[in-house]
């Protein structure tokens, strides 16, 4: 946020949880495609067309299985990753207070709570965004510590924006390719000389990054600047470039914002496929119903505690979830 | 290394003096960068032209060294008017010109830096090139001594001759150097509360703060950056009289590195910090003086850019912090 | 080596797809511009120096007296008349090389006054060396100039090295200095004088500062100054930096000497330091103008002002290049009589040593006085 | 910003335009057309074309001039428009560079000059490497006046360490070895038509003191091997991740880009390709003092990389021979020539804030579109 050159977008992502732009969907869900008022603006400035052009079909029967990097397999079932009474403040602002859950290995885990409970920062404590004030986080059993972003997503915890960050002004393809490199090591000379370490990258890389593109349904739009897809390809765009860095999770910060019934719909439907293939995924959604479809179980934060934890038909009848999230926020419950 | 400690009070009180030019000339740099987030590069000439115009209004109004109290004081006000003028005058004209229509097409801040640079480079060589230009309409004949020479230093009589009033270690402290430092610490302090008590001043913060909610909340952004510009360009004005005061002489590039100088000093008492910027100038006026003494004259600038560096290895964000809009000015 | 032309001129031509192109030998090495008579050679006089700039006051200085001698010289020869040729480097060491090239490929240029910089002349002079072309500089003052053999190497006043200790001798003669302090702007001029004025006083300097140039705060260096008691300060540098200096100086209540050289000597020091320069002592190896009263008649004739810094020496470096055109000599044999030229100039007796130095130095001291520079006589 | 790029429903309708035009030949006239524009910019110099040619100056040492821009631009154009990090103290390197050859040719050794010239390139990119270590971690608007500060710190020290020569620079810098293989001459218009000048010839490859266009050649084969390096590291994942940095220095971070060894990268071989570029300054001029290294230089340096559009090695190229030709082409405007190059910078900020060719990535689409081809072509025979 601190380059020169890179175009301006919305709010940042990384701020506390404390300032939290608008929620996602403003309306009911449908009638409008552009609900994220100014903040979640695609990248570039581009106006939005009708979503109903929109609906792009994935292809769910390619192989996007997460490659092997040398991570310690872990069976289904067992925890992949641990929150553990993590407290993180800002000054005087207390973001997360003594957060704990964890991740299993194979489901999908939904992360929600109100505007402000602390949801983001608990993504960017987990990539290594922010080191926790207290406490820590554990992954395949092993704190991550002061690890870099970098390395984190190398280990294999990979993530989507809330305001979709693409690299603006790089082909979707380019995009994709960034996130494969994660676990490429040509370097300058490789590069320089063409040597058969650059060649066998580059080969492997074009065609894992073209096969994600596939898989999500963009294949056609492999040379179109990020800046100049559709809004709803930018968000897919963005899962690819995350499952190109082969995660063992996959976090995913609010996909669905907006998007219409038709293409949450088409969304769901990924998220599982994703999971299908190998991926654990956690889940960041405003929306109530994406989220009891989809998810396993849920996690429920407000004003950076946790409140409730459970499976979707349990969280549905938490009297404390109700309070605190659905009766203030019904609609966008809808 | 003996010499700077026999000699502190003569080398802490003259590098005050200078360092209260730079921290005037600083508040420029840190209020549109709050504002705007980019290095007005052309700031520096902002400065340069109120040099002159305070030279000249002494020229037309026969300043002369030994006149009597009340026509110095006179023309010491006709200075400030003249220079505040003119700096306020040439840097809401660089923003019209060189950063408006950038913001209207939403050009990355590379691009503004490189308008400001040009811009920067036309304001210098006009001034250089003065006895040309006004060759051409005619009137070099009544501005001659205006123009003379342009590429030359331009000198000014001193028209408030230094008197020592008391000592400090050994150091006879004039009237000049108390004139500077005390008159550039009430502007800052007037400057303060203007940000923090005006409309105008509040508007400034909260464009600061968030752009996009303050033009919601109805502040109209364009006449806020203007106000800016003027603002920092005031400030330059009195910059430049305290430096005529106590340098004497000018030239159409006195403003570059000074202007450099005074963005280090900006960046080190945290840019966009007001107070930053009175404190910056200071420190990096005594460290220049300091250095000065241990190692050469000859060193000054490389220490001064030496401790910007480590500075921001040390304290990135400068010594006071950053932001216009959350920090307390 | 001629065979392999029949390469590279099919191509030439190929990639110009011109008309018509012929090859074109023989001696004639310039087509001729002009017909003019044919005991004319319309030849040309280069000037090489600063002429735009920020250091452009001093080129111009020297390009008002080549243009005085040319006037001369064009009056008494109005049927063959010599035209110069203004190579404006801008100071600047990078673009000399290329400037020197174009002079040396007009081949109607037979010598030129300058490089006017110790810089530039340096950058050029090589070149004016292998090419044959001569060069008088009225300006550059460097000892080590004419230290590299340059066969073409002249220079019209005394070096550094001249200047060094009769500044010295008058700082100690007739300042009457016991406590000198000494500084300089890093330049190569500047440090240069500075450092021979050091050797010389020898202990007596009680302090020493360097200074950069275009620098306008000089807090430390008058505190150093003033601290150390000197009665005297030597300043090797320009006149930019010597104007503040000293009023900074005045101003801060230092009540010594101030000493400086040439590369001060300019009314544009009085005009800016005003009051404060007043008692500055300037040495230069220059002749004061009232030695030569027909040059500066003539000049303020022209140019509405005195005669400045170096315009004598432009004068009279132009003179000695238009005697030689004069006595037929074309840029071959204009070496060898430079080389002989012994005649008396309007700032000097015109003669040059082996190395190209002027043979006949004298450093006259100067004084500001009143707002002018007034000469008090010869520095023996 | 968004204009540069055409979006794909504007670009198919459009009739082919030159660029397209050009990309569709066959190759063998496409490699015709390489080899013939190559050889027009070997010949460059003594055609002696009217009006291209430069009145005021020798146009062999003017195109030397430009060719070391040209350099120069590739090498920030890495730093500056790859990885998006604003470098105000290029010159810096330049003087390093610059400074090498005159230490260990002429100053304190006598060393050969191919062996220094590798050497200067060394001690650039490690002078980046120690500039940039500490200061890329600081925040890019910062990074300009870190950088700016360098640069000054650098000519500082050159002008008051009398090791390095002091302002009196170093002199008498010895010429590249050099051999020669054929005579060039060149051509004269002063008929009105072009004729061949046998006696003015430049020889190749003779590096004399009085013939820059041998240097001007030299300046030309290195800056196709930079260029070759550069088109070869930017079409790969070190390419990539400069620019994903450039773009989003977060999000590229969370891709699993380590950001800051790229940044420091780019830094390095932007300084060796400036060292470099010095090198050959110092070496045609012979002489060099802190007078050649001003701070103007940079902000030269900068414009030329941002006038010709920054991130495009073929934009830069232009801005670079805007910068340094312009100037010495127009001489007769002498005291006006900044005035003239500020105006410009404005105007060019204001109406094409892109430079004046932006990157294209069209081009680089196409390509993309090739290769998808060639990988599904390659999945239908196994």
């Amino acid at each position: 946020m601190s380059d020169p050159t890179q175009p301006t977008t919305g709010d940042d992502p990384t701020a506390p949880a404390g300032t939290p732009g608008p929620a996602g969907p403003a309306g009911p869900a449908g009638t409008s495609a552009g609900t994220s008022s100014g903040r979640a603006e695609p990248t570039g400035g581009r106006t939005l067309a009708d979503p109903a052009d929109e609906v792009t079909e994935i292809n769910p029967d390619v192989d996007i299985a997460p490659e092997d990097i040398g991570v310690p397999v872990v069976s289904e079932g067992e925890r992949l990753l641990e929150v553990d009474e993590v407290t993180l403040r800002f000054g005087g602002v207390v973001a997360l207070n003594e957060v704990s859950f964890h991740i299993n290995k194979g489901e999908i885990l939904g992360l929600i709570g109100p505007n402000g409970a602390g949801k983001t920062t608990c993504f960017n404590v987990m990539t290594g965004v922010y080191q926790p004030t207290s406490g820590g986080v554990r992954y395949l059993g092993k704190p991550l510590g002061k690890r870099k972003k970098y390395q984190i997503t190398k280990l294999g915890i990979a993530r989507t924006f809330q305001n979709i960050r693409l690299f603006a002004n790089m082909t979707a393809l380019e995009n994709v390719l960034v996130g494969v490199d994660a676990h490429h090591s040509t370097g300058v000379v490789s590069a320089m000389f063409r040597l058969p370490k650059h060649r066998r990258e580059e080969g492997q890389g074009y065609a894992r990054a073209l096969e994600l593109l596939t898989f999500m349904g963009l294949d056609g739009k492999a040379d179109e600047l990020a800046r100049n897809l559709p809004y709803g390809d930018q968000r897919r765009l963005e899962i690819a470039r995350a499952l190109a860095t082969s995660p063992q999770l996959l976090c995913l910060d609010e996909p669905a914002a907006g998007f219409n019934p038709a293409e949450k719909a088409k969304l769901m439907e990924l998220i599982r496929t994703i999971r299908d293939q190998g991926y654990t995924v956690l889940l960041i959604e405003h929306d109530m119903k994406l989220v009891m479809g989809v998810t396993d179980r849920i996690v429920v934060l407000e004003f950076g505690r946790k409140i409730a934890e459970g499976s979707p038909a349990e969280i549905r009848d938490n009297p404390a979830v109700i309070a605190a999230y659905l009766g203030v926020d019904e609609e966008d419950a809808s | 290394m003996q010499n700077l400690i026999d000699n502190f009070f003569a080398y802490t009180i003259t590098g005050l003096t200078i360092g209260a030019v730079y921290a005037l000339v600083a508040l420029g740099y840190t209020l549109v960068y709050g504002v705007l987030r980019l290095i007005n590069f052309a700031h520096s000439e902002v400065f340069m032209y109120g040099t002159f115009a305070a030279l000249w209004v002494v020229m037309l109004l026969g300043g002369r060294p030994g006149a009597g109290v009340g026509q110095v004081i006179f023309w010491v006000a006709m200075m400030f008017v003249a220079a505040m003028a003119m700096s306020g005058f040439i840097a809401v004209l660089l923003e019209r010109v060189a950063y408006r229509p950038l913001r209207k097409r939403n050009a990355p801040p590379l691009i503004a830096l490189i308008s400001a640079i040009g811009a920067s480079f036309v304001l210098a060589e006009i001034m250089g090139l003065r006895s040309r230009i006004t060759g051409w309409v005619g009137l070099d004949d009544n501005l001659r001594d205006y123009v003379r020479n342009s590429r030359n230093n331009a000198g000014m009589p001193t028209i408030i001759a230094p008197q020592p009033i008391f000592t400090v270690g050994g150091y006879h402290v004039t009237n000049v150097d108390v004139f500077v430092i005390v008159g550039a610490i009430a502007i800052m302090v007037v400057l303060d509360q203007f940000v923090k008590r005006s409309r105008l001043g509040r508007g400034i913060r909260a464009v600061a703060m968030d752009p996009e909610s303050a033009a919601l909340m109805g502040v109209n952004r364009d006449r806020v950056i203007q106000v800016t510009f003027l603002v920092g360009g005031v400030m330059a004005g009195a910059a430049a009289v305290f430096y005529m005061l106590k340098i004497g002489i000018t030239r159409y590039d006195a403003g570059f590195i000074l202007g450099v100088k005074a963005f280090t000093a900006a960046v080190l008492g945290g840019i966009g910090n007001l107070r930053g910027a009175l404190l910056g100038g200071f420190i990096l006026g005594l460290a220049e003086n300091y250095g000065s003494a241990v190692v050469g004259s000859q060193w000054k600038d490389v220490v001064a850019f030496v401790l910007l560096i480590l500075i921001l290895l040390f304290r990135p964000t400068g010594l006071l912090g950053e932001s216009l809009g959350k920090a307390r000015a | 080596m001629r065979s392999t032309l029949k390469f590279a001129v099919p191509l030439a031509v190929a990639a110009l797809a011109l008309g018509a192109c012929g090859t074109k030998g023989g001696d004639t090495a310039t087509p001729a511009a002009s017909g003019g008579a044919a005991a004319c050679g319309n030849y040309k006089i280069g000037m090489f120096g600063a002429l735009t700039g920020p250091n452009a006051n001093l080129g111009i200085y020297i390009q008002n007296g080549v243009n005085l001698a040319l006037d001369d010289y064009n009056k008494k020869h109005g049927d063959c008349k010599v035209t110069l040729e203004n190579y404006d480097s801008q100071g600047d060491p990078t673009q000399a090389p290329a400037l020197a090239k174009k002079a040396i490929d007009d081949k109607k240029v037979v010598g030129i006054v300058g490089p006017a910089f110790s810089g530039e002349s340096k950058a050029a002079d090589p070149a004016f060396n292998e090419a044959g072309l001569v060069t008088i500089t009225p300006s550059a003052t460097n000892p080590k100039l004419a230290e590299n053999g340059w066969k073409t190497f002249f220079r019209a006043l005394g070096n550094d090295a001249t200047q060094g200790p009769a500044a010295a001798k008058y700082i100690k003669d007739t300042v009457k200095s016991t406590k000198t302090f000494v500084i300089d702007d890093a330049s190569e001029y500047g440090k240069g004088l500075a450092d021979i004025v050091r050797q010389d006083l020898g202990s007596q300097v009680v302090g020493n500062d360097t200074i950069q140039q275009k620098q306008t705060d000089f807090s430390a260096s008058v505190t150093k100054v003033t601290s150390s008691g000197a009665d005297a300060l030597f300043f090797g540098g320009y006149s930019p930096e010597a104007a503040p200096l000293i009023k900074q100086l005045r101003d801060a209540g230092w009540k010594g000497t101030f000493v400086v050289a040439d590369g001060v000597k300019d009314q544009s020091f009085i005009d800016n330091a005003k009051d404060a320069a007043e008692g500055t002592v300037i040495t230069c190896p220059c002749v004061p103008a009232d030695v030569a009263p027909e040059f500066q008649a003539a000049y303020k004739a022209k140019y509405n002002e005195d005669p400045n810094t170096y315009s004598g020496e432009g004068y009279d470096s132009a003179t000695i290049l238009l005697d030689g055109i004069a006595a037929g000599k074309d840029r071959a044999s204009m070496v060898d009589f430079v080389k002989a030229y012994d005649k008396k100039g309007v700032t000097k007796q015109l003669k040059f040593d082996a190395k190209g130095e002027s043979a006949d130095i004298k450093v006259f001291a100067y004084k500001v006085e009143g707002g002018k520079i007034v000469s008090v006589g010869e520095i023996k | 910003m968004s204009t540069t790029t055409s979006t794909p429903a504007a670009r198919k309708p459009t009739s082919p335009g030159f660029r397209e035009r050009v990309t569709n030949l066959p190759k063998a006239v496409k490699i015709l057309l390489w080899v013939l524009f190559a050889i027009f910019l070997f010949l460059l110099p003594l055609l002696n074309i009217p009006f291209i040619t430069t009145e005021g100056s020798d146009f062999g040492g003017v195109l030397f001039t430009v060719a070391t821009y040209v350099l120069v631009a590739l090498g920030l154009n890495i730093v500056v428009g790859y990885a998006g990090l604003l470098d105000l103290g290029y010159v810096g390197f330049y003087a390093i560079g610059a400074y090498t050859i005159g230490v260990l040719t002429s100053e304190h050794a006598h060393m050969s000059w191919v062996v220094v010239v590798p050497i200067a390139i060394v001690i650039a990119m490690i002078s980046g490497i120690i500039l940039g270590a500490p200061t890329l971690r600081v925040r890019g608007d910062y990074l300009a006046i870190v950088t700016l500060g360098f640069g000054e710190i650098v000519r500082l020290t050159l002008v008051n360490s009398q090791w390095l020569g002091g302002a009196q620079g170093i002199s008498d810098i010895p010429k590249p070895p050099g051999f020669e293989l054929f005579e060039v001459p060149s051509i004269d218009w002063s008929s009105g038509a072009p004729v061949v000048d046998l006696d003015t010839t430049s020889t190749f490859l003779k590096f004399g003191i009085n013939d820059f266009v041998p240097y001007y050649w030299l300046a030309l084969g290195v800056i196709s091997l930079v260029l070759l390096f550069d088109i070869l590291v930017k079409s790969s994942r070190v390419g990539r991740a400069w620019e994903a940095t450039r773009e989003d220095e977060d999000a590229a971070e969370l891709m699993g880009v380590p950001t800051f060894r790229f940044k420091l990268l780019a830094f390095a071989l932007g300084a060796a390709i400036g060292g470099l570029s010095g090198a050959l300054f110092a070496t045609k001029a012979g002489f060099i003092s802190p007078d050649s290294f001003q701070l103007l230089l940079s902000i030269l340096f900068l414009a030329a990389v941002v006038v010709g559009g920054a991130g495009n090695r073929w934009g830069v190229i232009v801005g670079a021979i805007v910068v340094s030709y312009f100037p010495e082409r127009f001489r007769e405007f002498a005291d006006f020539r900044v005035l003239v190059f500020g105006l410009a910078l404005m105007l060019l900020a204001i109406f094409r804030p892109q430079g004046l060719l932006p990157p294209r990535r069209t081009v680089r689409a196409k390509r993309a579109d090739d290769r998808q081809a060639v990988l599904e072509e390659g999945e239908a025979s196994v």
